[in-house]
């Protein structure tokens, strides 16, 4: 196929959308969670105005060239997990470079950005950084378990990795989700979803009072706001899979925004309800209560 | 022809002549006793000549014109002249040895020994059963004489233990020729044999005093203590003739009584022999005296040759081949390593690590107990290859794993005997000899060498396997024996230059999925050795080892038939085996490779055999048509035994040792290409056999079981690793899972996608691996928890680890996404579920290691005393830095190895293959297009980095300290570095999966072979009325079984 | 508690006794038979707890006064042993290995006090004070007020009231 | 000078021994420097609103202070919703609060996270304490004047100041900043000589290097 130089402006305008809605929906969230805390919380312009303060720092240090490509490593897994993904089902202006690969292609890149900032953190030579990202592995070894056998039970359950066909297969009524159609595999994914979005029960990676936010203890200024950035781009990117794979995707972005919200909205409800669990509680938890019913999935399929 | 009675004429004559010589003219007569035995040897040599080249016919004659017992009977035939040369051989090699000994003892002394090779030949010679009995006499008192050669004061009370017994059996013996005679009336063997002496009135009873009285010579299971003790007490010269020559001739004799016995005794032979085997060699096992064990396995081998000989029934005219065969591998080795023991000062067996001053000696001591071990190219292993083939063709299985277990103590013993010589301390006596003796030694070194072309001749003509010594690579592999003065780099040079021309001569030879790993094997091997140039001086031993390895791999994939491919498996392993033990602290590890291996190897040997079913020459494509009940368990044989080279779980122990203490270049060469050797045998296995199914068990199932346990438990035993290189062997062990799983998947894509891990796997693997090691060696240690910081120190270390763990991890756009993406189709396609949650949950545990690795090497705090450190050597680098480039070109275009294989699997599984359009790759569910991905990735990375290049321009470079410690400021960089037990966490959730299970099991089973060895070792107390005791009950017991029944 | 006095009385010579309530009271002991006193009332009495060990600058009789305060928690009594201690060159043996939890009060005396305890661990690593180099703080001849004016610049414009007088002129002037 | 940081002779694992002088070798040595504004005024502008705007907290109390802060993350004052959250890293705080009284011992912690923070960075002195020395005034331990030490932005008096003073203090504080008169950093650079006399007269045992980059 030959290339579309029009995807590259198509896919720029999927990128600044999704990260006006991410920055958003990042601060609604956490203004929900101040409401259920009975406080106001932050402005809804927060999360911008840290980002450009952050921009505006005008010192910054570095602790060499992997500490430097760490957060560039991050972000770029953030954008490319949110391009290799069609946004808007049906449509070609916001397919994005899902031309590239298929949902194996997205599953993999995640760890692109998880890979490049461990080590940009480990540069650093901070120990709780390296005690941090020794927890989040540990822990998303496990947590993305039942989220892997939810999408093979899917891609079992349709004959295809592609997401465009994942979606095309969803179509026509609600009742035709994954959701309904095989609920046991979006029961696992679902509860893999909670461990890999960094919020309570399973946050203890960036444990604040602990080991001072773990990973990105030392990263600051135009480090800390690609970071930001990606934090806005990323929950979305992946939850856009999710989207695809288990609630029929979106054909328009209304639909996009409202289906997004409702399951980012998931692990901020657990997230608000739940304390933290230490790394092998979380570990076992996973295998005791996710993985079976991933297991189970992929059985009945 | 000089007439056979002249061997005798001559011992005799010279033996008088000795007498009649004053005391003081030692000198004299040790000329005329050397002159006397090269007599001997030079008929018997003349023999041998006109046996084989002139095609002579065998002669009978009797002495006086008379018939026993007025005169002797001799029959002369290729056996005997064989034989008679060898023990003519032996007495004037080993009377050149004793010189010293000889002429300080004088010339009643060089009479008796005369005396006694006399003997021996005339129990070779002989064709009656009266004279046997006189030579015999001879033999045994004589030998009684030779005993008090020995300084060593038991040898006396040995001396005399050995009379009693020997006197007991001449009773039987005497009685048996008596109520012989009495029966048939003829002494003559084949008048006997031809009378049918069973059939007769008192017959059996008569033929079993014989019988048993010579067998018992032969020193079996458990009436043998007493011939222990004369090879622990003897002096090695004579030692070497007593295990020589008097077991191959009282062998012999065996063989002649067995003329007479018929069909019905071939199964006591082989009982008694297998038995004696299996008893000896496990007593051995255990033993700390160089001698004791030398005498042990003396008693082994014949028991093994007994056996065969008891095998004649089926083996038919072949039992000379293979009883030749393993008669003189074991006759020269023990000969040889006799020798060599007398010029050991100690009497434990770590003394002989005294040779090492001498490589001579060295290859002379491996050359000997590879001939004992029956590994190729020498005689014993084509006899190995031609019994085991026959038995299993007659369904004997039982006969055959008895044997083979029998073959692996041995080996076990042996190989540690030789860890020892090569690792342990130097002692302070080193070794002393004389010329006499080197040359004693190197004349069996050359005969061994010689009788394996011989015998690779042989099996050339009789069976129409090629000659293993002149298989081009394996002569190449040989020359480097004789090039071993030569500095290291021009070897390596010559090593590179032969790898890449054999692959230039032949890459038009090779099929698709041969092509991948004639590359890996060739190319690949030659690009590792570019690191081998950083080593100095001549690193003896190195090419030899390296380059049978690479001939055995090479030979490997060039086999057509089950001989040559077997052949070529047994060759990589010793050559590998050689090269693990060079490691500085590799010893043990060592040891359970090649036992491991060897274990895998019978296994083979075992499913090839049963596959043949006595076909002397099988195809490998012919398992194809092997049909039931036979097929499955050829399959699980062959199956099994290439697991143990991929170190599926359960047979891994030996893994992680062999390949982490192998030196810097080694462990590349081991893990990233001898791993390839089982995976091509699964690939060649499961090619031919397909699926099998065992009692109802789909067995390609249980290997995905295994498979997948593989790559779960290896990844998981790899986070837990301190040691950068175990770590990467663990993760080895983890990746070969992967490929196992999906060759077990049995359809297109899980073939493809294996073959993807082999190229994937032997490219980072050894890339790592380098890596690793110029880490190791920079940093003098391999514990990673001790580095820590080194990435603005080693750079391009770093370059290499970092490509090299995104490329095992899977993430893109490196080469391993392509792997991980065709696995994921390969297993929509796959009705198989299960194991597939297994392989899901080692995935993501990758990156726990992987991470480690590079973190708590690269990054993180330096060290005070690495400050200093220098990049790691030009020529390590070298070879990383083109993986590199391999790995990032094998990313974008994986289609230039892959595309070829694909369409090659279509002959094995047709459809389900991939879509190559353009760039793009597509299969029935999903696609990808490496290099658009590359591109997207290159382009975001690209943008965003130049971005922050702008935004961060001022930035400050700080140092290790500057970060924030909670407004403390760190200690030392040793107590910041977060690097030990890295994974703490993750132990006290699933560390109960790492429980060491297979390593107790596997040293349970050591253990056990040891305490079962050790207890009843004390059978032999030293005392001669037990041992009387155990003749006697021993006869009672066979007596009652062949009677009885 | 005094049956206790009265056993120790008749065992150490031990002073009087002073009870600051039914359950606490304090002895004091000469310093050659603190030990012994101790590992007898932790032994036999029951008093097994180091509450704390502190100290009493008594500047004018030239006397430092260390007091061992032990608890038994079943009966629910504490007893304070007290030793004198000569001022000049204050040294006391140490009770680490009695209670090891004593090395870090002995520490803390080390360096507050400048009382010397032989052989205690880590006695003379830093405690709280770093980089302290005047005689040690609260002893009663350290004027803190003076090493505080030398070395602590101030703020110009402090002024100290009398409290009442402030208030109350604060309160008439009209409450502002 | 702690064992630790003198010059410490190590063996290599090639055996050549060699000197490590760890205040070289594991510090940066650069002094602090002026960092410009930036050069279009309306960038600036818009940095000192967002700056002002988007206020993070060193989660570091020092003295009883420390506790006046907690309630402003809680429901009744709720100072998110002005912009203000607390960071436990220096890295990523804009504003130090000084919370109280200063011993000797923690202002030498206090400037190394206030040296580890990243221009521009601001101090806020809460309580008599940081102003005069308070009721610790006589104390043989405690420093009586912060701006001596760090260039303070901003004092906040009483003792104790309620959380209300807080948050108007954040107020004032962020009328500072847009207004561009917040250049505690800069000045801390200009001064950087003055600021370390006084800081190493009070702090005899200085071990560490004389900027904590």
């Amino acid at each position: 196929m030959p290339f579309d130089w029009m995807k590259i402006p198509y896919s720029l305008l999927t990128l600044f959308i999704v990260v006006n809605y991410g920055f958003f929906l990042n601060a609604l969230i956490q203004k929900m969670g101040a409401r259920a805390g009975r406080r106001y919380g932050i402005p809804i312009w927060q999360n911008y105005v840290d980002m450009i303060k952050n921009y505006g720092l005008r010192s910054s240090i570095t602790h060499g060239a992997m500490f430097y490509l760490g957060p560039v490593f991050r972000l770029s897994g953030g954008v490319g997990l949110l391009l290799f993904v069609p946004t808007i089902y049906g449509s070609y202006m916001f397919s994005n470079l899902s031309f590239a690969g298929d949902l194996i292609l997205a599953l993999y890149f995640i760890f692109f950005g998880t890979l490049g900032m461990a080590l940009g953190a480990g540069e650093s030579g901070h120990p709780h950084a390296a005690i941090g990202v020794s927890r989040g592995l540990a822990q998303v070894s496990t947590a993305e378990l039942p989220f892997a056998l939810a999408v093979f039970a899917v891609a079992l359950q349709y004959q295809t990795l592609s997401v465009t066909e994942i979606v095309a297969a969803q179509q026509g009524g609600f009742l035709q989700w994954t959701l309904f159609t095989n609920p046991l595999a979006v029961a696992a994914a679902m509860l893999g979803f909670l461990g890999s979005m960094m919020r309570p029960p399973f946050d203890v990676v960036i444990a604040p009072q602990e080991i001072p936010i773990g990973p990105p203890t030392e990263y600051h200024s135009a480090y800390l706001a690609l970071m930001q950035t990606n934090r806005a781009i990323f929950p979305i990117a992946k939850i856009v899979i999710y989207m695809n794979l288990f609630f029929g995707g979106a054909s328009d972005w209304p639909t996009f925004f409202f289906k997004v919200f409702l399951i980012y909205l998931w692990s901020a409800f657990v997230g608000v309800v739940f304390p933290r669990f230490r790394v092998e509680q979380s570990i076992r938890w996973f295998l005791i209560w996710a993985v079976p019913l991933g297991i189970l999935s992929i059985i009945l399929v | 022809m000089v007439n056979a009675i002249y061997i005798i004429v001559a011992a005799l004559g010279a033996a008088f002549l000795l007498g009649l010589l004053k005391s003081e003219k030692r000198g004299t007569a040790y000329v005329i006793t050397l002159f006397a035995l090269s007599v001997m040897t030079w008929i018997s040599a003349g023999w041998v000549w006109a046996f084989v080249m002139e095609r002579a016919a065998p002669v009978d004659f009797l002495t006086g014109g008379t018939s026993p017992p007025f005169s002797i009977n001799f029959r002369m035939g290729l056996p005997e002249a064989v034989l008679t040369l060898l023990a003519s051989l032996t007495g004037l090699l080993s009377a050149l040895y004793m010189k010293d000994v000889l002429c300080a003892l004088g010339q009643r002394a060089m009479a008796v020994l005369l005396v006694a090779v006399m003997a021996l030949t005339g129990i070779i010679l002989t064709r009656d059963l009266f004279n046997l009995f006189v030579f015999f006499e001879l033999a045994i008192i004589s030998t009684a004489g030779l005993m008090l050669l020995s300084e060593d004061a038991r040898a006396l009370a040995a001396g005399f233990k050995y009379l009693i017994v020997s006197q007991m059996l001449s009773v039987f013996f005497l009685i048996g020729i008596i109520f012989a005679y009495h029966a048939t009336g003829t002494l003559n063997i084949d008048g006997m044999a031809t009378a049918s002496l069973g059939l007769k009135a008192g017959g059996a009873i008569a033929f079993f005093f014989l019988f048993i009285a010579v067998v018992a010579e032969l020193k079996p299971f458990p009436a043998n203590g007493w011939g222990l003790d004369i090879y622990e007490s003897a002096h090695p010269g004579f030692a070497a003739i007593f295990s020589a020559a008097t077991s191959s001739a009282v062998i012999y004799a065996v063989d002649k009584l067995l003329l007479i016995g018929g069909a019905e005794w071939l199964p006591m032979a082989t009982g008694i022999g297998v038995i004696t085997f299996l008893a000896a060699n496990l007593f051995a096992l255990p033993q700390t005296n160089d001698r004791r064990l030398l005498g042990y396995s003396s008693i082994a081998q014949t028991g093994l040759i007994l056996a065969v000989l008891g095998q004649r029934d089926i083996l038919g005219d072949n039992v000379l081949y293979i009883a030749g065969g393993l008669l003189l591998s074991h006759a020269i080795a023990k000969a040889g390593l006799n020798w060599i023991s007398g010029l050991v000062a100690g009497r434990e067996l770590p003394d002989w690590a005294a040779l090492r001053s001498r490589p001579i000696l060295v290859f002379a001591f491996v050359t000997f107990i590879a001939m004992l071990s029956g590994l190729p190219p020498f005689p014993g292993f084509y006899a190995k290859w031609e019994m085991v083939r026959i038995l299993a063709g007659e369904g004997r299985i039982a006969l055959i794993g008895l044997i083979l277990l029998g073959l692996l103590i041995e080996a076990g013993y042996l190989f540690r005997w030789f860890g020892y010589i090569i690792k342990r301390e130097v002692p302070a006596q080193s070794v002393r000899c004389s010329p006499f003796q080197i040359s004693a030694i190197f004349v069996a070194l050359a005969s061994g060498w010689a009788l394996g072309f011989v015998w690779g001749e042989l099996s050339n003509q009789y069976f129409g396997h090629d000659n293993l010594l002149l298989a081009i690579p394996v002569v190449f592999a040989l020359t480097f024996l004789l090039l071993d003065w030569l500095p290291a780099w021009v070897k390596n040079s010559i090593a590179i230059v032969g790898l890449s021309l054999f692959f230039y001569l032949t890459f038009s030879d090779y099929d698709p999925l041969r092509m991948i790993f004639a590359i890996i094997f060739l190319i690949g091997g030659a690009v590792i050795l570019l690191a081998s140039y950083d080593s100095k001086g001549r690193r003896i031993g190195f090419y030899p080892a390296t380059m049978l390895m690479f001939a055995g791999l090479i030979l490997l994939i060039r086999a057509t038939d089950t001989f040559g491919f077997f052949a070529a498996w047994e060759l990589l392993t010793i050559g590998s085996y050689f090269l693990i033990l060079r490691g500085k602290h590799s010893e043990p590890h060592a040891l359970s490779y090649i036992i491991f291996s060897l274990g895998g190897a019978f296994l083979i040997l075992a499913g090839f055999a049963l596959a043949a079913q006595g076909a002397p020459l099988f195809n490998i494509d012919a398992l194809a048509q092997l049909t039931q009940p036979l097929a499955p368990w050829v399959f699980l044989l062959l199956a099994i035994g290439f697991m143990t080279k991929t170190a599926a779980i359960g047979l891994h122990i030996w893994l992680p040792g062999a390949h982490s203490e192998a030196e810097t270049d080694v462990s590349p060469m081991v893990s990233g290409i001898l791993l390839k050797a089982g995976l091509f045998g699964l690939i060649v296995l499961l090619m031919t056999m397909g699926k099998q199914q065992l009692y109802g068990v789909e067995l390609t199932y249980v290997m995905l079981w295994i498979g997948a346990l593989s790559a779960l438990l290896g990844n998981l035993m790899a986070i837990f690793q301190e040691d950068a290189k175990r770590l990467l062997a663990y993760s080895s062990i983890g990746q070969m899972g992967y490929a196992l799983f999906g060759l077990a998947l049995m359809n297109h894509l899980g073939w493809l996608m294996a073959l993807m891990f082999v190229i994937n796997h032997y490219i980072y693997k050894s890339m790592l691996f380098l890596s690793a090691g110029g880490v190791a060696k920079r940093t003098g240690t391999r514990d990673m928890y001790r580095m820590g910081g080194l990435i603005t120190l080693m750079p391009l270390s770093f370059i290499a680890t970092l490509i090299g763990i995104i490329a095992v991890s899977g993430v893109p756009p490196l080469s391993g996404f392509g792997g991980r993406w065709i696995f994921y189709n390969a297993i929509i396609s796959s009705e198989y579920r299960l194991p597939m949650v297994i392989i899901f949950l080692a995935g993501p545990i990758a990156f726990l290691y992987l991470f480690r690795l590079i973190h708590t090497i690269f990054l993180g705090q330096l060290k005070d005393e690495y400050r200093k450190i220098k990049e790691a050597p030009f020529w390590f680098i070298l070879p990383q830095m083109i993986y590199v480039a391999l790995l990032l070109a094998f990313a974008v275009a994986p289609g230039v190895a892959l595309r070829r294989v694909d369409t090659y699997l279509n002959q094995i599984f047709p459809g389900g293959g991939l879509q190559w359009t353009g760039t793009e790759i597509s299969s029935a569910y999903g696609y990808w297009n490496p290099v658009a991905i590359m591109i997207i990735i290159a382009v975001i990375f690209g943008t965003l980095f130049a971005w922050l290049l702008f935004v961060n321009r001022k930035a400050q470079k700080v140092k290790q300290f500057n970060i924030v410690y909670a407004a403390e400021r760190p200690y030392r960089p040793e107590t910041t570095h977060f690097a030990w037990n890295f994974f703490a966490p993750y132990r006290k959730a699933l560390g109960f999966l790492v429980q060491p299970f297979a390593t107790r099991f596997w040293d349970g089973v050591t253990n056990t072979l040891h305490t079962a060895a050790d207890i009843s070792r004390r059978l032999y107390n030293g005392n001669g009325q037990s041992y009387a005791f155990h003749l006697l009950s021993f006869v009672v017991i066979a007596y009652l079984m062949r009677m009885g029944a | 508690m005094r049956e206790l006095h009265t056993k120790l009385k008749s065992l150490f010579p031990v002073g009087d006794l002073t009870e600051q309530r039914s359950n606490l009271g304090f002895v004091t002991v000469p310093q050659e038979h603190l030990r012994a006193v101790l590992v007898h009332l932790r032994d036999r009495e029951g008093f097994t707890h180091l509450v704390l060990l502190t100290a009493v600058d008594w500047l004018e009789a030239g006397q430092f006064q260390l007091t061992y305060l032990l608890s038994n928690r079943t009966a629910g009594k504490d007893l304070g042993v007290r030793v004198m201690l000569a001022r000049d060159g204050a040294t006391m043996q140490s009770i680490h290995d009695v209670w090891p939890t004593a090395a870090t009060y002995q520490r803390e005396l080390r360096e507050m006090f400048g009382i010397d305890f032989p052989g205690s661990p880590r006695l003379h690593e830093e405690f709280i004070l770093e980089g302290w180099n005047d005689i040690p703080p609260y002893r009663r001849d350290f004027d803190t007020l003076k090493y505080a004016q030398e070395n602590y610049s101030e703020r110009p414009g402090r002024v100290t009231h009398d409290p009442a007088a402030h208030m109350k002129q604060k309160l008439n002037s009209g409450g502002n | 000078m702690k064992d630790e940081l003198k010059i410490r002779v190590v063996k290599g694992p090639d055996g050549v021994e060699f000197e490590v002088e760890p205040l070289k070798d594991y510090y940066c040595e650069a002094a602090p420097t002026v960092m410009p504004a930036a050069y279009i005024k309306v960038v600036e502008d818009l940095f000192n609103w967002a700056r002002s705007e988007s206020i993070w907290i060193l989660g570091f109390g020092t003295g009883c202070g420390a506790i006046e802060m907690r309630p402003l993350m809680t429901p009744r004052f709720d100072a998110y919703r002005f912009g203000v959250q607390w960071r436990p890293t220096p890295r990523q705080a804009n504003l130090f609060v000084i919370s109280g009284y200063l011993s000797t011992k923690t202002l030498k912690r206090a400037i190394r996270s206030y040296e580890q923070m990243q221009n521009p960075k601001y101090v806020i002195g809460l309580g008599s304490c940081t102003i005069n020395g308070g009721m610790y005034w006589d104390s043989y331990n405690t420093i009586k004047r912060l701006d001596d030490y760090l260039p303070v932005d901003l004092y906040i008096a009483g003792c104790m100041p309620r959380p209300e003073a807080l948050l108007a203090g954040f107020q004032d504080m962020k009328k500072l900043i847009r207004a561009g008169k917040a250049e505690g950093a800069n000045l801390y650079a200009e001064n950087f000589e003055w600021y370390k006399a006084n800081q190493k007269r009070v702090i005899h045992d200085w071990d560490m290097p004389d900027y904590n980059w």
